[in-house]
């Protein structure tokens, strides 16, 4: 076993695994917090503002919104089979669906700014920004604004998720990893199936309350 | 008994029906509560004088509580809060749901004054007036960040939210002044955001109403703002300012906003958006009220509305009076990066 | 049992192990870093201080004093902001808490020693930024940072928000340490229901940590981005709802109590058994109550905002809610009352202390309770009563926790004690100033006297020179105490292995410990606090090579 | 400690998820463009819940973790659960009150007619008593 891999302060590799694997599993759910305050948000305004809210919702755009969750899904089965990968030694498979994983965050990147671009033009944009009718309702406003507040939040964890996966995959290639150890490449894959699964609840709330 | 706890506990008069419900419930927690507290002080101060150490290194006794004494622990102290809890979420209740013949008054709140409005008029500025004995519910809401509406002697308060109402409803229970604090920090004046209630007795709250009411027939068109016979100009133009609108826009105490502000005003020398100056001037003030747009101030919007037809000349008097006692040396000056009200982006 | 004289070649503790500045800055030892922590603290504190004092002076008299109204209303924030988020969160957690967290837990260092260091550089940092604000003019909103407000004041609310942004990263990170460390460094034969009491207290202070902060940072980042670029839901003239500021607010900001008290409950159930010799008379409730306070002290945000216009049906839940939660800390004084029973007690400074917490706490929640039965609460919310009742937990529960626990093991931490008799006095003396700050302030909350205000009515006034004269008493004391334990430091009597004789596990390794905690795993065959067998464990007998 | 991580799926398996996600998919894009009233929302929660915990429990190989590993998301799941339902304790069970006139866009947009509020009985028309 190396013995660099195995801080001084750890009687065994798997104690530290397990340790590895709970701080991010705590982590997560630190994540799951943030993002629950703005749920929280989401359901008390709709609850305010029903009706506006429906209104609002036809500003989305349903079809990249609906291109994008296939595309997070498919990115998340990327990841796993890099960690499936390198449980089995395949430093270079892993490398390779990792990087496919990160393509597909950048489509997806692609597609989220798109789409605001898209939505600027019309002038759907939040806050005080928001200029498609003179004189709009003010739950079709804060409906735009949670809108871009959820989504550029997820966003930007997708941002900082794509980073994490191209240190990992760059590790990977270079065998950093191994049967033995691998935490990086597992606890960096369970940060971007979490930021899959808050696309999985976005998508809904935004994009399928009203059809079209 | 109720006067001398109320005394000891430092409370202040009971001026609302429910302030000798509160305060019932008040003083049986506060007795339980020494109670308990020197029960707990007694029996450890006794357990430490008992108990002390001897010498040094002894060994004690391994001792667990049973789980039928921590029941009893546990059960009766539980028991006793939701007992409690109960009894006053009752009054809570009672205070939150207005009896169907109470009278209305809105209460607006602003930077830093109470404005109290009757469904038919009239309305007053940080005065309440209210008769005794008759339920009064108030509507309570605010035109810029959240006050709250404190009445010590009624035991009541409730915040004054913008956007939105909301309601709370008391009873005077005899003739008197009443002190009104606001209790939720809202800037700069906060402390000084007071105003009163005073309970008439019924005849004599309807001849205010009456009197009030005349006053507005008086003035042709006016607003349900008026002149009470006698009044100075100043206090009067102070609560036409406040119920027009004009605050929204000018502050009295120098801090820039959408208008010029008024103090120091009148006399002043301003440069105007076209050009050329203009003396602020009794005239130059009642031209702004009236044709707003034909004098601008440079460095502020065109935005203000005209308030021809909408002011009695006798309030324009009063406005103009109003705005000739602001001077710097009445009012404290405070540094120049003081809080601006308004709307983030205009 | 250590041979701890001179004449054994010692081996070098934490403290002498490395001795260069660079060494203790970039240091790992989850030890030192709970010394740096302790250093930060205690400045905090007094800035803190500093303000409050500041401000009863001021409110020696219905007018001006020393400072103008907006001077007064920045004051206060600071003083808030200063005392909730650099002094009372971290304080406990992360100074005792780091250095005997792992000890207590027969483990060699926290699970992430680099994180715990990375969570101390950012606790520098977000405090920075805090200063920072302060000479820029400071913020006027409060602590609490109320919407519509905090959106529209023009003093300087972003450096704070940003402050406590970064400090709420450092409170996470370590919150994120313990419980990992709990979970998977406990050492063969501490299982869940024999960790020291402190433990459980850090461990279920944790879990507020890490679950609470998160919402406080995105409240904080939704008042920001409404205040520079106008998108946000908290202000009504779009849509908002002020409202909803004070629930996501609350969310964290209640449980925020339980992490400043939860700790401090730790170390009185430490020293209770210490000073009266006894096992804990009810070591299982005492888990189950610091459990339930974790979980259920969530859940009572709303009884802040009974007067905000909440429903009414919210404001049954939130009263019933926090009834359960003063169950669980009734429990708790019961359970250190009746430990007493049939003790060996002596009287020493940290059990002063425990004497004073127990008294507070006891009052501070009953009087929490009477608020909980929202009736009263019309009538005290926003008034000096609250403001008392707050300050009874935090001062009174709180800081006499710090105190006491800085007391009793500060011969552990710095291998000097300090000189006993100054300290009883100094503790006496404390209890007293307290009582006499806060009474008055119940009884001003009472005449309605609101809380936040620079000019007040003149009838209030003899209550707040009363209260006054308890704050420079008060002051006083922490003055005292401050500079006795600085001199003890360097010329202190040298203290033994284990100066109390008492049965906790962190006292069991060398005093103070060495850069790996244990020459040796100690034997943790013995439950916690258990004072009964008539042998004392023998401290492992130290191998010198 | 071993037996935490005995049973390990195969790669099959992913590729099984992945397949039954990407059908929940269509099938909740499918049922967003039929008109369901007041169940819009509630099915595409449900829906979007199933995918989760698939993801969950599989990609992230909670099956696989330790038991306080499912704790702890579990309990962040319940807290945000919480947060939300007494949220709404409020927001739906507020006393009616009307909005007050100047606090909306409409009034603040310029050229709207000037703010007054000298009526209060317009002002106080349609609040309803509890």
């Amino acid at each position: 076993m190396p013995e660099a891999r195995l801080a001084e302060h750890f009687a065994t590799m798997d104690a530290q695994r397990r340790a590895g694997q709970l701080g991010m599993w705590v982590f997560l759910a630190t994540e799951v917090l943030l993002f629950g305050g703005l749920f929280a948000g989401y359901a008390a305004f709709r609850f305010a503002y029903p009706a506006d809210f429906l209104e609002g919702a036809h500003h989305m755009k349903v079809m990249i919104g609906t291109a994008n969750t296939y595309v997070l899904i498919t990115s998340s089965l990327f990841v796993v089979l890099a960690t499936h990968s390198i449980k089995h030694d395949r430093s270079w498979t892993c490398a390779g669906f990792l990087l496919l994983a990160m393509l597909l965050g950048f489509v997806f990147l692609g597609l989220k700014f798109y789409e605001y671009y898209e939505h600027a033009q019309e002038g759907a944009l939040p806050g005080v920004w928001y200029h498609v009718e003179t004189v709009p309702r003010p739950g079709v406003i804060v409906f735009m604004t949670l809108y871009y507040l959820m989504t550029g939040l997820h966003a930007i964890h997708m941002t900082v998720a794509i980073s994490v996966l191209g240190v990992v995959a760059y590790r990977a290639a270079g065998n950093a990893f191994d049967r033995e150890y691998h935490a990086p490449v597992e606890l960096g894959g369970m940060y971007w199936h979490l930021v899959d699964v808050i696309w999985i609840f976005l998508y809904p709330l935004f994009y399928l309350i009203v059809p079209k | 008994m109720n006067d001398l706890l109320r005394r000891l506990l430092f409370l202040p008069e009971q001026g609302s029906t429910f302030a000798g419900r509160v305060d019932r419930l008040h003083y049986w927690i506060i007795g339980i509560t020494f109670l308990v507290a020197a029960i707990i002080f007694f029996v450890g101060l006794t357990f430490v004088i008992r108990y002390r150490r001897r010498k040094a290194g002894e060994h004690t006794r391994k001792f667990e509580v049973k789980p039928g004494l921590e029941a009893i622990f546990v059960g009766v102290p539980l028991a006793t809060f939701l007992l409690w809890f109960f009894i006053g979420f009752q009054d809570y209740v009672w205070v939150q749901t207005p009896p169907e013949d109470a009278m209305d008054v809105y209460v607006t709140a602003k930077q830093w004054m109470w404005k109290f409005a009757y469904p038919d008029g009239p309305s007053a500025v940080n005065t309440l007036r209210v008769p005794v004995g008759k339920p009064v519910r108030l509507l309570i809401t605010s035109r810029d960040v959240i006050h709250s509406f404190f009445v010590p002697a009624f035991r009541m308060k409730q915040d004054a939210v913008p956007g939105r109402y909301s309601q709370i409803w008391f009873q005077a229970e005899r003739a008197g002044t009443y002190e009104v604090l606001c209790a939720e920090y809202c800037g700069l004046q906060h402390s000084n955001m007071r105003a009163e209630v005073v309970a008439l007795e019924p005849a004599d709250f309807q001849a205010w109403v009456q009197e009030q009411r005349r006053g507005v027939a008086t003035l042709q068109d006016a607003p349900p703002s008026v002149l009470p016979a006698g009044a100075n100009l100043r206090e009067v133009g102070e609560r036409v300012a406040a119920e027009e609108g004009c605050l929204k826009c000018h502050s009295v105490d120098g801090t820039p906003h959408i208008g010029p502000t008024w103090l120091d005003l009148y006399g002043r020398t301003e440069k105007l958006l076209t050009g050329g100056t203009v003396v602020a001037d009794e005239a130059y003030l009642t031209e702004s009220m009236m044709d707003p747009q034909a004098k601008v101030v440079a460095g502020f919007n065109p935005v203000m509305p005209s308030y021809f037809g909408k002011l009695a000349p006798a309030q324009t008097a009063a406005l103009i009076e109003f705005i000739k006692t602001l001077r710097t040396e009445r009012l404290e000056k405070t540094p120049s990066q003081e809080p601006v009200y308004g709307p983030l982006r205009p | 049992m250590a041979p701890s004289g001179p004449e054994l070649a010692k081996p070098r503790d934490y403290l002498r192990e490395e001795t260069t500045l660079w060494s203790w800055l970039a240091t790992k030892d989850h030890k030192r870093i709970g010394v740096l922590f302790l250093a930060a603290v205690i400045f905090f504190f007094f800035l803190g201080g500093l303000f409050a004092l500041l401000l009863r002076v001021e409110l020696l008299t219905p007018q001006r004093t020393i400072m103008s109204a907006g001077m007064y209303n920045r004051m206060f924030t600071l003083h808030g902001i200063t005392m909730v988020w650099l002094f009372l969160i971290p304080a406990i957690p992360t100074t005792f808490g780091n250095f005997l967290l792992p000890i207590m837990l027969g483990a060699k260092d926290v699970a992430f020693p680099r994180l715990n260091l990375a969570s101390f550089w950012i606790f520098v940092l977000g405090a920075a930024f805090l200063l920072w604000a302060m000479f820029t003019g400071g913020a006027d909103t409060g602590w609490t940072f109320y919407t519509p407000y905090s959106l529209n004041t023009q003093s300087s609310v972003l450096p704070v928000l940003i402050g406590i942004f970064v400090v709420g990263f450092s409170s996470i990170l370590t919150g994120l340490n313990f419980i990992v460390t709990v979970h998977t460094m406990r050492a063969p034969g501490i299982t869940w229901m024999k960790m020291p009491i402190f433990v459980w207290t850090i461990y279920g202070t944790s879990i507020i940590q890490v679950l609470a902060t998160p919402v406080l940072g995105l409240v904080l980042l939704l008042v920001a981005v409404e205040r520079v670029g106008g998108l946000g839901i908290f202000d009504p003239a779009r849509g908002g709802d002020p409202v909803l500021f004070q629930h996501l607010f609350w969310f964290y900001s209640h449980p925020a109590v339980y992490i400043m008290v939860l700790p401090a409950m730790g170390v009185i159930s430490e020293t209770v058994c210490a000073f009266s010799r006894k096992n804990l008379s009810s070591y299982r409730m005492v888990v189950y109550s610091t459990l339930g306070i974790a979980f259920v002290g969530f859940f009572t945000w709303g009884h802040h905002m009974f007067t905000a216009g909440q429903s009414t049906f919210d404001a049954g839940a939130f009263g019933v809610l926090s009834m359960l939660v003063a169950i669980f800390t009734a429990i708790k004084i019961f359970t250190w009352t009746s430990t007493l029973y049939q003790g060996s007690i002596v009287v020493t400074g940290p059990f002063v202390y425990l004497s004073g917490f127990l008294f507070f706490l006891m009052f501070g929640g009953m009087t929490g309770v009477a608020l909980a039965t929202t009736a009263l609460d019309l009538h005290w919310h926003d008034t000096y009563f609250v403001v008392a009742h707050f300050h009874f937990i935090m001062v009174g529960a709180s800081i006499m926790g710090f105190l006491g626990g800085l007391h009793y093991w500060f011969p552990k931490m710095f291998g000097r004690t300090y000189p006993e008799g100054i300290a009883i006095g100094t503790a006496v003396l404390i209890v007293f100033g307290f009582i006499a700050t806060f009474l008055p302030q119940f009884l001003l909350g009472n005449m309605g006297m609101p809380r936040r205000y620079y000019d007040y009515p003149e009838h209030f006034q003899s209550l707040h020179v009363a209260s006054t004269a308890g704050a420079s008493l008060l002051g006083f004391g922490f003055l005292i105490i401050f500079g006795y334990l600085a001199w003890s430091l360097r010329y202190g009597p040298v203290a033994t292995q284990n100066p109390w004789d008492s049965r906790g596990y962190e006292w069991m390794t060398e005093t103070p410990p060495p850069k790996h905690n244990f020459h040796e795993v100690p034997d943790y065959t013995h439950p916690p606090h258990d004072y009964s067998a008539p042998d004392v464990p023998h401290i492992p007998e130290v191998e010198h090579a | 400690m071993a037996e935490t991580e005995k049973k390990e799926h195969g790669a099959g398996l992913y590729v099984g998820i992945w397949v039954a996600l990407v059908a929940l998919t269509t099938l909740t894009y499918g049922l967003g463009q039929v008109e369901l009233g007041a169940w819009q929302l509630p099915i595409g929660l449900l829906i979007a819940a199933v995918k989760a915990t698939l993801v969950v429990l599989f990609f992230m190989h909670l099956t696989e973790h330790a038991p306080s590993n499912r704790l702890v998301f579990a309990t962040s799941i319940v807290f945000v659960g919480l947060l939300i339902a007494l949220t709404l304790g409020d927001f739906g069970f507020r006393f009616k009150g009307m909005r007050p006139p100047g606090m909306t866009p409409l009034d603040l947009s310029p050229g709207a007619p000037a703010m007054h509020y000298t009526n209060p009985s317009d002002v106080g028309h349609g609040i309803q008593r509890r």
